[in-house]
Parts: C-alpha cells; structure tokens; sequence
C-alpha cells in the first residue's frame, strides 16, 4: 500500500518533470537567440514565461474546443 | 481497460499535435484562432484519415 | 484465443492511427499556411491527399532500393 | 532502485536536450559558448519549473 | 526471437527515418532522386558509423 | 547466466545503433544539400564527420558543466 502510493508520488513527479522538459526545450529554442554570455537577460526571461504561459493556454482552448465539437 | 487505455493514448496524442500545430500558427493566441485552428485540423485529420483507408483498402485488392 | 483476436485487432487499429497522427502533423505543417478561418480550402485539401501519396509513395520507393542495395 | 532508474531517466533527458540546443546555438563550438549555453539552460529550466509550478498550484485552489 | 525483433526495430527506424529524410530531399518525389537519396544515406551511415565506433575504440583505450 | 550476457550484449548493440540513427539523421539533414547523384562528395563525407565530432565533443562538454554547476 505505501508501495503503491510512492509509486504514485514518483510517477507524477516524473510527469511533472517530462512537462518542464518539453516546455523549457520548446521555450528555450524561441526565447534564447544568441548566446553572449551566462546571463539569462530579463527580455528572455519575460519571452520564457510568455511562452509558457501562451502553450499552456493554447493547450486549455485546444481541449475546449476539442470538447465542443464532440457534441 | 486495455481499450480504455489504447483511446487514453490516442486522445492525448491528438492533444499534444493540436497544441503544438495551434501554437505556431496562432503567434497572437487569439480564441478565435484557435478554435479555427483545431477546427481545420479535425477536418485535415478526416481527409488524410479516409485517404489512406481508402489507399490501404485498394492495396489489399 | 478470443482475447489474441481481439488483441490483435486493438494492436492494428493502434498503428493505423498512430500512422495517421504522424500523417496528419506532417500534411498539416506542409499545407495549412493561414488560419483564416474554420474551413480547410480546396486547394488545402488538395495539398493534404497530395502530401499523403507522396509521402507513402517516397516509403514504397525506399524500401525496394533498400532490397536492391542488399543483393 | 525504481528512484534511481527514474532520476537516470530524468538526467537523460536533460543532457540529450542540452546537447541538442547547445549544439545549435554554438555552431563554433567553442568551450565558453558552451558553457554559458549550458548556464542559461539551467536558468530557462528553473524559471519555467517555478512558472509552472505556480500556474498548477494556482489551478487547484 | 529477441534478436529478430531488434532487428525489426532497427530496419523500421531506418525506413522512417529514409523515408523522412528522402521526402525532404526530393520535393518532386521522382524515382532517381530517391535512388540516389537512399544510396547517399545508406554511405552516410557508414561513414557516421565508422567514425563513432573509431572514437569509442579510442576512448576506451 | 549466459543469456544474461547475450541480452546484455544485444541491448548496447542496439544502443550502439539507436545513436547512429540519430548521429546519422541529423548529420544527413545538415550535411547533404542536394541530391544531385548517388555519391557522397569529399566535401560531404568531411562535412559528416565534423557534425559527428563536434556533437559529441558538445555532448562532453555539457556534461562537464552539468557536473561543475552541481557541485
């Protein structure tokens, strides 16, 4: 039973994580143009999150829509 | 349950190239978009969907 | 034996629409330029059938070269 | 043994998508590209993993 | 019955990655340019595959 | 015990060829420009072995960092 819910914990750990993944990759890929130097400048980080932000909701209406024309 | 599954996974995979295919061509995010977007794929994925049923079936004659 | 059967049929109707996600994100990509509107146009259905065939005729093709380069 | 089958998995991922980026990003392919390359993706990772983490924990309230 | 089945693994990988490949290189779909494509990938693959293995030979000297 | 070492063998000849696949297709992608004959040019051939090279000098690279940014 504790085995059970570990490997529950684990495994939406791990969701969680291939998420990030996907989404830093996709995200970095866009936001990143050149690399000049360590520093991640405060115009990419707020390309970052609007990316993030952006896929997410595109991912929302996407089901929405989807839902919609089930019906 | 297998079944169940087997739909999970195809559901999921539609959802992840709807999203992936919407974000680039919608850059602005609008709803509008959007819906067209998912709209247009639904109907892209019935044509390619009948063509190759129809190109399989042809095949197998 | 019922249960292979059925298995088996699952498993086939699993690959077909996992060729045709694959297909459809290909097609997709290739010929839908604008989203102007909830209609696929004429000439964007053309492009679909005609990204369709090229594609599985390209796979055809490289199978039988792939034969010939083994002998 | 699972935890650290998973976290190898984890780490996988992370370096195959570092190399792939850093490998686009630094055509010259000199060490301090590189470098910074691989720094600003572990930044890019942390500030994602933050945002998404608020926007879920957000989401179940 | 492992060996056979990595085999197949292995030949439809390099089928879908041929066929991907080919598709990109020869727009007009014409039967020589997807000799040629094929021929061109199947010599690449010798030359990467050679070259790797030389250098893991190497590194583990 | 013996199959343990025939499976052990068999899974990094397959992990051997996974990375050629991948070495190859993206090599191929970079490096061969036009299909104009079914010869590799001297060019190309150099061109393949670079992109090989340099990737996997990246990959070591990364990991190097990755080990000094943890510690």
């Amino acid at each position: 039973k504790e085995l059970m819910a570990w490997l529950e914990t684990e495994n939406s750990k791990s969701k969680f994580q291939q998420s990030i993944h996907k989404f830093n990759d996709l995200c970095f890929k866009r936001c990143i143009d050149k690399i000049e130097g360590p520093m991640v400048t405060p115009n990419e980080e707020q390309c970052l999150k609007g990316c993030l932000h952006r896929f997410l909701d595109t991912n929302t209406k996407v089901v929405n829509n989807l839902s919609k024309l089930q019906q | 349950k297998l079944e169940i599954e087997l739909a999970q996974a195809n559901a999921t995979e539609l959802v992840n190239n709807l999203t992936e295919n919407c974000f680039e061509k919608c850059p602005g995010g609008d709803d509008a978009c959007i819906a067209s977007c998912t709209q247009k794929y639904m109907v892209s994925w019935n044509i390619i969907s009948q063509a190759y049923l129809g190109l399989v079936q042809n095949a197998k004659r």
